[in-house]
């Protein structure tokens, strides 16, 4: 059973310079109650998975292909009025910076309760009631006075802690959360996911976590996807992606993180960068910087194959299963 | 902490920072509120001996980068002093005096800011040798960036082009380039990888050793990353709210952790090798730098303080490993942790 | 709160005194103000009387001082052109022009501000970019042009509405007003459409780039994320924080519509200030160039100063004096 | 190298849009000819409406040469004083354009210069530099600069008051408009000052005019180019309305203003040429540099690439 | 029937001796009266004085008109006359030249006075017609005998406040927007207008007065541009009255020793060649035609065939001759010509700018390099009075004195005393003085013009100014607005009679 259900999801810019595609033939399955951790460099198209996922990506970027389901219904071609009803109730979403996400001239108690009366049929006080609740869930200390101040008298962390309130006070099934520490000082980070992970076991919610902290991942996400220009090229349990990576690209990216404890004389490196978006290369993307580069590289496109172990798109692994 | 075989190449001391926060004087004067300021580096002590590494953690706002400026005199210090071979450095500007300053250099942690987006990546390069005159001719000039261009592992002919026609980590390359030309022995790095992806970070550590062997460079290097950190330095030393807390060589400070927020920040640090650890340890958050808690500014986030550590800042004295702020360090009253090892080996 | 008041209020005085200098200068360096007292035939004796007499022989800072002083009374002297006082003069004519203005300034929000609104809701649509154009012809007329071929169409042409002056006033105290009669209001329309396009267009394109600017905010974005009704995200979130800065810059253009009605009134013979002014400058009238640069200044500073009262007083982030905990973060 | 600079530009995001947008290309296309008509005035000119000597009296009030009594020696007709429309709009446009980008540069050089100096000073230089600009940025420019105006006029003896009429404008329009400049510019070098590049080149010895100049400013002028372009819009406006107050060019150096200024006079008497024609040019001029620098504003920000 | 009165500036008050302005003192009129004044034709009648009689060549006795009352309803006596009189000649007031000559006014009875002279005053009507009577006892009351001190600092009560006997009173003023006058229904004299009310509104721009005409907000309006003419007669229910004036529009010269902005040593305008080329260089004729369409009285004598002291001689003009005065030029000795800057007035004469800069470019087209400044009317004055120009522009009625005297006392003699008040050229000839100094005090009729004629003769050889034209009156009004349009420009509103 799954909640949500992405099939060869592309994005494309159209731009002067043709049609720029953000990502292209993304392939995810979340469970409920899942945590689905998704790691990648910069411009890999975590954000833009999840902005589509979501329906929010701004014009004049469009989905070109694929489609979302979500508990097995379509979600992507949905009308405006209707995805709105989507967004809130089905799927809620966490951005980056916790000091741009709250409106600055509406007291927190405003927007919650707004938006828990969007899409819960309560009447005002009701909605009051629970935004305070919410508030105390989230750690807020003495909610009902702090739920009719500003976000501007609220510090870093606490106000990451009412945009949590914020995305979960209509109880969706999905939350994206997109980087939702990266703002966040270490200590207030472990916090927050910590809050995360647990107020999403309560409600049952899964949970798509884009970071490019694997650390986070790796004590948060029970299954990872791993993107790499536009491309989701590895998805597997966290414990095997990371111990065991199979994709070169996955290999190289754990071996050369530092870790505490450890201190080789010269770390494991991909030299190159990713390549941007109008420039990647034919075939596989990873090709030019793969240590395990074969002449088939360069020209075909490996898919996302499954196998026991988890997916993987590389043509180490596809050739593999041809023989 | 005293390598006595050598002189260290930058010493430390006493060296503090504040920035006027205070209200204008009319709003003062009416609220009868104080004058205000953030001790933003608030008694620092440290040396670096040459061709060693030190680093500087600490979570954000803790004075990292502003020790850096005091070092390279973009900033001027409200007290100590900063020694550059034996030289004082404290009351000198940026760029004075020429002969010493033309030894230090800095690496930037925006690699997009760092470079002037409307110069050509050759005159960028090339501006410290012009402006500390060690390569006076143009012509050789052009030939060292050049040089430099490819020593960082760039070619010669990207001089011509403009830094945003770079990635990220070329970028940091440039930088590097431009803080090398000058051969300069003292590299101040201010979290020159956190803006960078992991797979390009290494890439720079690497090549921040590599020079660091072939130029017998020294650092003093800036991150909140702690597995950096421990790759890259000799000497450690984690600030907490504009002071230094503990100071001890990088092999222990991770195997034998003294100040309780070093622990904190040990425990609270993601680590890719704890799959699914239990993240939720209140921790509490960084107070207000303009108010700090009195006494060890840590206590109200540390389960250890008592009356002593409301009341009176501790001094940084020697520990087991190094050097501590820490009443229970000194007192006794904290055991040595085996925890941290224990966990490890679990996974 | 109090703080911020008292620091605007003397912040005010020091842009008074700064105006009241250049006024003062005016006098002492334009025109010899002893030889358009004294007969032409008066000897160096007389000159030398009237001087003292005026207090031209004392420092310059003395002299400044009373300047200031007698100017705070609103006492600025007679008129060099017709010899009535300064203060009475700007006086007659102050109701006009702040009628015109009030008009003008209402109009220009009451049609800007959801012209505004509707352009950057729908910046592709047809309508928008039409608008959009528009308001670009709108400050790309000159303001006398306009009020020409206003004349032209309405009242020589179609005869419907005058021409020129106030129509019929009725006092109200020392206020003349011509909201009241018919042909009072009937004047003023000519004349306040005339002023008030290029405030209107100034004011629909600045709420519209504001408008815009915030619904690329990040807290826009997350409310579209929570699944806000449109209609609460475009008038509740991010109307509210478009306004707060275009209150602040209505109150630069308040001061602007009252310089502009210096062309109004030109062109539609409105006995205002403006006209006055203009009259002064033509003929070199320093006491009245000199009032009204004060009292324009004044108007402004006080619209000013209560704007950015008013900013405060709207803006949360603002009206609490503590900034709240320092926010983590880089 | 030239070519690769040019094909640079060429292939620059910014000529790309200049490239693919309508409004600019007809805007630009239009200033063309008006700054051509402007700089070939003299020879385009079929009078010089400047030389009193030149002007024939019983060629006065003569209709454009379509209408029944014009003629074509006079193309667009002549005013009550013979002065040929066609030519005086070419000498008034120049008149206008000189005034406008005379006045630009004067008010971008002051701006500019308080600006970086505001900006990268900071503390008491920057206060009083920008206390300054606030009171002077509460004045409309058009009241400034009839203040600059009459205290021009006051000083002045009159029979310079024609010769001097254009740098009383200039000034007058300059010196209202360059707060604008200042305060972007400051805001931008504050944030420049900021960043690292900056702190680098300190490090590197550079001196304060060092980076201001060499640093800062090329990185703080694209606002500038915005501002400048939109301003030069405003000062021809400002210019012709002085002059349409009768406080700017005298008659006998029509400008743009003081054309539409002497027709209006004659607008009801049926000699519309001499007013229609002028305010046209006005108009066309005063939107293209519009419709130029809104298009070059969207162009330059980022926010909506 | 209400007249709304469309006027091309409005007044600057009410006080009769207390501003300059030739426009105050024609609206005045209809508030104020003198003890004699012109008829429409210009004919002097009595009016608030029956008869007068010259008991001395210094002494003239003025018999009062009985039973006229004030405004406010006080009687008319011979110390309202006496006072007002001293009033007019008060070293404060600046219509003190108005009425030269007078020493003292002594009260004889209720309704007789006595004038007092310096000397012989054969013009002594003539200014009379001009000075206004005030009631005394309410100057008394408003602390307003004496006028105002321009230096105190405060506005008189006078200026706002108005309390005559003629034929209107105020009702309330706006300035530079309205001010209304009701009939004064115990006038003495039996009026010839139908009005109740006047309104008078200032309307500055020519072509917005016209505007307001033709749409129905104004009924008369003065001056009408003369560029509109046709559009106005073209124009349903409304007319042109256009009449010649009586005031001659000249050229004034610098004739010091040298030139205020010039570019040579000397003052070549002290050349008569040089006068003579530039009023050959003028074509008045084309000016007439284009600038004034047709409406102007070309001239070449300095006053108006209406004004004693006129005569056809004095009017043969100069032909148009650009050849001959480029030549004339080369003879003075600047074949080249030379910079002298030509100042005018740009709002009080009829089309004053366009003559001027027409006037400039013909005196370009011969060579000379004329640097023209155009300003308001009291900058122009004041610099033309001060000598800071070196050719400038002034038209002169003769008004009030409606005598050639006017002209030979204020501005051909040289300048002294009270003589030669608007002669800031110096222009100075021995004769003329003598003869304008013989002409003050001679009370033979035939003597006084034929002395006249010969001063006017000499200053005509002279050039001692450049006479151009006499502009005419054009006035425009709504059909059915029946008015007599006098020479003298004053629209005599109480005779205006309105047929809807
Ligand atoms: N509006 C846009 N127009 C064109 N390209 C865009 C736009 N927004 C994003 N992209 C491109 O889409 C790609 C994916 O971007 P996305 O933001 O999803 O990356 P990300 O993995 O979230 O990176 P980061 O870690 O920096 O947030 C990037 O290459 C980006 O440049
Ligand atoms: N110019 C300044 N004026 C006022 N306060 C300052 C200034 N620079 C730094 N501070 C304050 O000093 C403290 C230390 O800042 P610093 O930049 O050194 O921190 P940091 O450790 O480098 O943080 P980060 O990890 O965010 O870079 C902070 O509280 C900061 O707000
Ligand atoms: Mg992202
Ligand atoms: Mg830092």
């Amino acid at each position: 059973m799954t909640l949500l259900k992405v099939e060869n999801l592309t994005v494309e810019f159209p731009s002067r310079r043709g049609t720029l595609t953000a990502i292209e033939d993304v392939c995810l399955t979340v469970a409920p109650g899942e945590i689905l951790g998704m790691v990648g460099e910069s411009g890999a198209g975590k954000s833009m998975t999840g902005a589509a996922i979501i329906g929010l990506i701004e014009p004049p970027g469009r989905i070109a292909r694929g489609q979302i389901l979500l508990n097995g219904s379509r979600i992507d071609n949905l009308g405006r009025e209707d995805m709105r009803r989507v967004r809130g109730r089905q799927i809620g979403a966490i951005f980056q910076d916790p000091l741009t996400s709250l409106n600055p001239v509406l007291t927190v108690g405003e927007q919650l309760i707004e938006t828990i009366q969007t899409h819960l049929k309560l009447s005002r006080s009701a909605a009051r009631e629970r935004a305070i609740d919410w508030l105390r869930r989230v750690g807020i200390p003495a909610p009902e006075k702090r739920v009719d101040t500003y976000p501007h008298q609220y510090s870093g962390g606490m106000r990451q802690r009412v945009v949590i309130a914020l995305a979960l006070c209509a109880e969706p099934r999905l939350i994206i959360a997109d980087e939702p520490t990266t703002a966040l000082d270490v200590s207030v980070q472990a916090q927050i996911i910590a809050l995360l992970r647990k107020l999403c076991k309560e409600t049952g919610a899964s949970v798509i976590l884009v970071t490019h902290d694997m650390g986070v991942i790796a004590e948060t996400a029970d299954r990872v996807a791993v993107m790499y220009a536009g491309r989701v090229i590895e998805v597997g349990a966290v414990a095997d992606v990371l111990r065991a990576p199979r994709h070169p690209y996955t290999a190289g990216l754990m071996a050369s993180i530092p870790r505490i404890g450890e201190k080789p004389d010269i770390l494991p490196q991909i030299d190159g960068a990713m390549p941007r978006l109008n420039a990647r290369p034919e075939g596989c993307a990873f090709n030019p910087r793969c240590p395990k580069r074969m002449e088939v590289c360069a020209r075909l496109r490996p898919d996302l194959v499954a196998d026991a172990q988890g997916e993987v798109a590389c043509h180490l692994f596809s050739k593999e299963l041809a023989t | 902490m005293m390598h006595p075989d050598d002189r260290p190449l930058l010493e430390v001391s006493g060296l503090r920072k504040s920035f006027d926060l205070s209200k204008p004087f009319i709003n003062r004067l009416i609220e009868r509120s104080e004058r205000q300021f953030v001790k933003a580096v608030d008694g620092v002590d440290f040396t670096i001996q040459r061709g060693q590494t030190l680093s500087l953690v600490g979570e954000s706002g803790c004075g990292k980068s502003t020790v850096a400026k005091l070092i390279m005199g973009l900033s001027r210090p409200s007290g100590g002093s900063i020694r550059f071979e034996g030289t004082e450095l404290a009351d000198q500007p940026a760029g004075k005096p020429a002969q010493l300053r033309r030894r230090m250099q800095m690496i930037f942690q925006d690699p997009y800011a760092s470079l002037n987006p409307r110069w050509r990546v050759a005159r960028i390069i090339a501006e410290p040798m012009k402006s500390f005159a060690t390569h006076p001719d143009p012509g050789k000039r052009r030939k060292e960036v050049d040089r430099l261009l490819e020593f960082v592992g760039l070619s010669a002919a990207d001089g011509d082009k403009f830094p945003h026609e770079f990635s990220g980590g070329q970028r940091q390359r440039i930088s590097i380039a431009r803080a090398i030309s000058t051969k300069p022995e003292f590299l101040v790095c201010d979290e020159p990888t956190s803006a960078l992806d992991v797979s390009v970070q290494a890439q720079i550590l690497n090549l921040m050793r590599e020079l660091q062997r072939e130029l017998g460079l020294t650092y003093l290097f800036i991150s909140h990353d702690l597995a950096v950190v421990n790759y890259i330095s000799d000497w450690i030393g984690v600030m907490y709210l504009g002071r230094l807390v503990e100071l001890a060589p990088a092999a222990e400070i991770f195997a034998k952790p003294q100040h309780p927020y070093t622990r904190l920040l040990l425990d609270t640090v993601p680590d890719i090798s704890m799959v699914n650890r239990d993240m939720d340890r209140p921790a509490g958050e960084v107070p207000n730098p303009i108010t700090p808690p009195p006494g060890c500014h840590f206590h109200p986030r540390c389960v250890h303080a008592d009356a002593r550590c409301k009341a009176q800042m501790p001094d940084f004295i020697a520990s087991a490993t190094g050097h501590a702020r820490c009443h229970a360090v000194q007192e006794g009253r904290l055991s040595p942790i085996a925890e941290r090892a224990a966990l490890r080996g679990a996974v | 709160m109090l703080g911020f008041l008292i620091r605007r209020i003397i912040q005010a005085i020091i842009v008074m005194l700064a105006v009241a200098l250049i006024a003062f200068m005016m006098f002492r360096f334009m025109g010899d103000p002893v030889s358009s007292m004294v007969p032409e035939h008066a000897t160096e004796q007389e000159r030398a009387e009237v001087r003292e007499r005026l207090g031209l022989d004392q420092p310059l800072f003395v002299q400044y001082g009373r300047f200031v002083a007698r100017a705070a009374t609103g006492d600025f002297g007679l008129s060099w052109r017709n010899a009535r006082p300064v203060s009475t003069l700007l006086a007659e004519r102050f109701p006009a022009t702040a009628e015109l203005v009030l008009v003008a300034a209402a109009l220009s929000l009451v049609v800007g501000i959801p012209l505004g609104i509707y352009t950057a809701l729908r910046p592709n649509s047809f309508n928008a970019q039409m608008l959009q154009f528009l308001s670009l012809v709108g400050i790309s007329l000159p303001t006398f042009v306009t009020g020409i071929l206003l004349i032209l169409v309405f009242s020589v042409w179609l005869g419907w509405l005058p021409s020129f002056g106030r129509g019929e006033v009725v006092d109200i105290g020392w206020w003349s007003t011509g909201f009241i009669t018919a042909s009072g209001l009937k004047a003023l329309i000519l004349p306040s459409i005339m002023l008030c396009l290029f405030q209107l267009t100034l004011i629909m394109r600045l709420v519209r780039a504001e408008m815009m600017e915030v619904l690329r905010t990040d807290y826009i974005k997350f409310a579209r994320a929570r699944g806000l009704r449109d209609r609460a995200i475009n008038f509740r979130h991010a109307l509210r924080n478009t306004l707060i800065p275009v209150i602040t810059i209505f109150g630069l253009q308040l001061g602007g519509l009252i310089a502009f009605a210096i062309i109004t009134e030109t062109v539609f013979q409105w006995p205002g200030m403006g006209a006055l002014f203009i009259q002064a400058v033509n003929f070199g009238d320093v006491p009245v160039m000199a009032a009204y640069l004060v009292l324009v200044s004044f108007i402004f500073v006080v619209i000013n100063t209560s704007v950015d009262l008013l900013y405060a007083s709207i803006d949360p982030r603002l009206r609490v004096d503590d900034a709240g905990p320092a926010g983590g973060g880089h | 190298m030239a070519t690769s600079t040019l094909a640079r530009v060429w292939h620059s995001d910014l000529a790309w849009s200049f490239r693919t947008s309508k409004t600019a290309l007809i805007s630009s296309v239009l200033l063309a000819i008006m700054f051509a008509a402007a700089i070939f005035a003299p020879q385009l000119a079929t009078q010089n409406p400047f030389n009193i000597a030149e002007l024939e009296l019983w060629n006065s009030e003569l209709p454009p040469f379509w209408v029944e009594g014009g003629s074509r020696q006079f193309l667009l007709g002549t005013d009550v004083q013979a002065r040929d429309v066609y030519s005086s709009i070419l000498y008034g446009l120049r008149l206008s354009l000189i005034v406008g980008f005379a006045s630009v540069i004067l008010a971008a050089v002051i701006g500019i210069s308080l600006g970086l100096l505001g900006g990268f000073l900071g503390g008491i230089v920057d206060a009083a530099i920008m206390r300054f600009a606030d009171v002077l940025l509460s004045f409309p420019a058009i009241l400034v600069a009839l203040l600059v105006n009459g205290i021009a006029r006051g000083i002045l003896p009159p029979s310079q008051h024609q010769d001097a009429a254009i740098y009383v404008l200039i000034l007058a329009i300059g010196l209202t408009n360059w707060v604008q400049y200042a305060r972007t510019v400051r805001g931008s070098t504050m944030v420049e000052r900021q960043k690292e590049y900056v702190q680098a080149a300190r490090i590197n010895g550079i001196s304060g005019p060092g980076i201001m100049f060499n640093h800062i400013m090329p990185n703080v002028m694209g606002p500038v180019l915005v501002i400048a372009t939109i301003n030069l819009g405003m000062a021809v406006l400002t210019e012709a309305t002085l002059s349409f107050l009768g406080v700017g060019m005298p008659a006998t150096q029509p400008s743009l203003g003081t054309l539409i200024r002497i027709g209006n006079e004659y607008l009801f008497s049926g000699i519309w040429w001499v007013v229609i024609f002028p305010s046209a040019v006005l108009v066309a001029l005063v939107l293209s540099v519009n419709l130029l620098g809104d298009w070059l504003r969207d162009a330059l920000n980022p926010k909506l690439r | 029937e209400t007249l709304r009165f469309g006027a091309s500036a409005d007044i600057y008050g009410f006080d009769p001796h207390g501003v300059t302005s030739s426009y105050d003192n024609i609206f005045v009129h209809n508030i104020y009266e003198p003890l004699v004044r012109y008829s429409p034709q210009l004919d002097i009648e009595p009016a608030l004085a029956t008869h007068w009689e010259i008991i001395e060549p210094t002494r003239i006795r003025y018999f009062l008109r009985e039973g006229v009352t004030f405004h406010d309803g006080e009687t008319f006596d011979a110390e309202d006359v006496a006072v007002s009189l001293m009033r007019a000649v008060h070293p404060n007031s600046p219509l003190r030249g108005n009425l030269p000559g007078l020493v003292d006014v002594e009260i004889v009875d209720d309704l007789t006075v006595d004038l007092i002279m310096s000397g012989p005053s054969p013009l002594l009507n003539n200014f009379l017609t001009n000075i206004f009577i005030m009631d005394a006892g309410w100057m008394r009351e408003n602390n307003a005998v004496e006028p105002i001190d321009a230096n105190q600092g405060e506005e008189g009560f006078t200026t706002s406040n108005a309390n005559g006997t003629g034929p209107f009173m105020v009702e309330s003023r706006r300035p530079d927007s309205q001010t209304v006058l009701v009939v004064h229904s115990d006038w003495w004299d039996e009026p010839q207008h139908n009005l109740t009310r006047i309104e008078h509104r200032p309307i500055s721009s020519a072509a917005t007065r016209v505007a307001a005409l033709l749409s129905g907000e104004i009924d008369l309006i003065q001056p009408a541009p003369l560029q509109d003419a046709a559009r106005v007669e073209a124009a349903p229910g409304v007319r042109m009255l256009e009449n010649p004036g009586l005031r001659t529009i000249m050229m004034g010269f610098n004739l010091t020793d040298t030139l205020n902005d010039g570019n040579v040593e000397e003052n070549p305008l002290q050349d008569i060649r040089v006068r003579r080329a530039i009023k050959h260089a003028i074509d008045m004729d084309l000016i007439q035609e284009r600038i004034m369409r047709g409406k102007s009285r070309n001239t070449a004598a300095l006053i108006a065939p209406e004004v004693p002291g006129f005569a056809p001689e004095l009017n043969e003009r100069l032909p148009h001759d650009p050849d001959l005065a480029r030549e004339l030029l080369a003879e003075a000795g600047y074949p080249d010509g030379f910079a002298f800057n030509v100042n005018c007035t740009n709002d009080n004469y009829v089309n004053d700018e366009g003559i001027c800069q027409a006037l400039a470019a013909m005196l370009a087209r011969v060579g000379l390099e004329p640097r023209l400044v155009a300003e308001p009317r009291q900058l122009h004055f004041e610099r033309a009075q001060a000598g800071q120009t070196d050719m400038f522009m002034l038209g002169w009625a003769t008004l009030p004195m409606l005598d050639g005297f006017s002209v030979l006392s204020a501005m051909l003699h040289s300048p002294e005393g009270s003589y030669g008040t608007w002669n800031p050229g110096q222009y100075s000839n021995p004769r003329v003085d003598e003869l304008t100094q013989a002409i003050a005090v001679e009370l033979d009729d035939e003597a006084r013009i034929a002395m006249m004629v010969e001063a006017f003769g000499i200053a005509k050889e002279d050039l001692a100014w450049l006479p151009l034209h006499q502009q005419p009156l054009a006035w425009a009004a709504r059909e059915g607005v029946e008015i007599y349009q006098s020479a003298d420009d004053l629209a005599r509103l109480w005779t205006v009679r309105i047929n809807r």
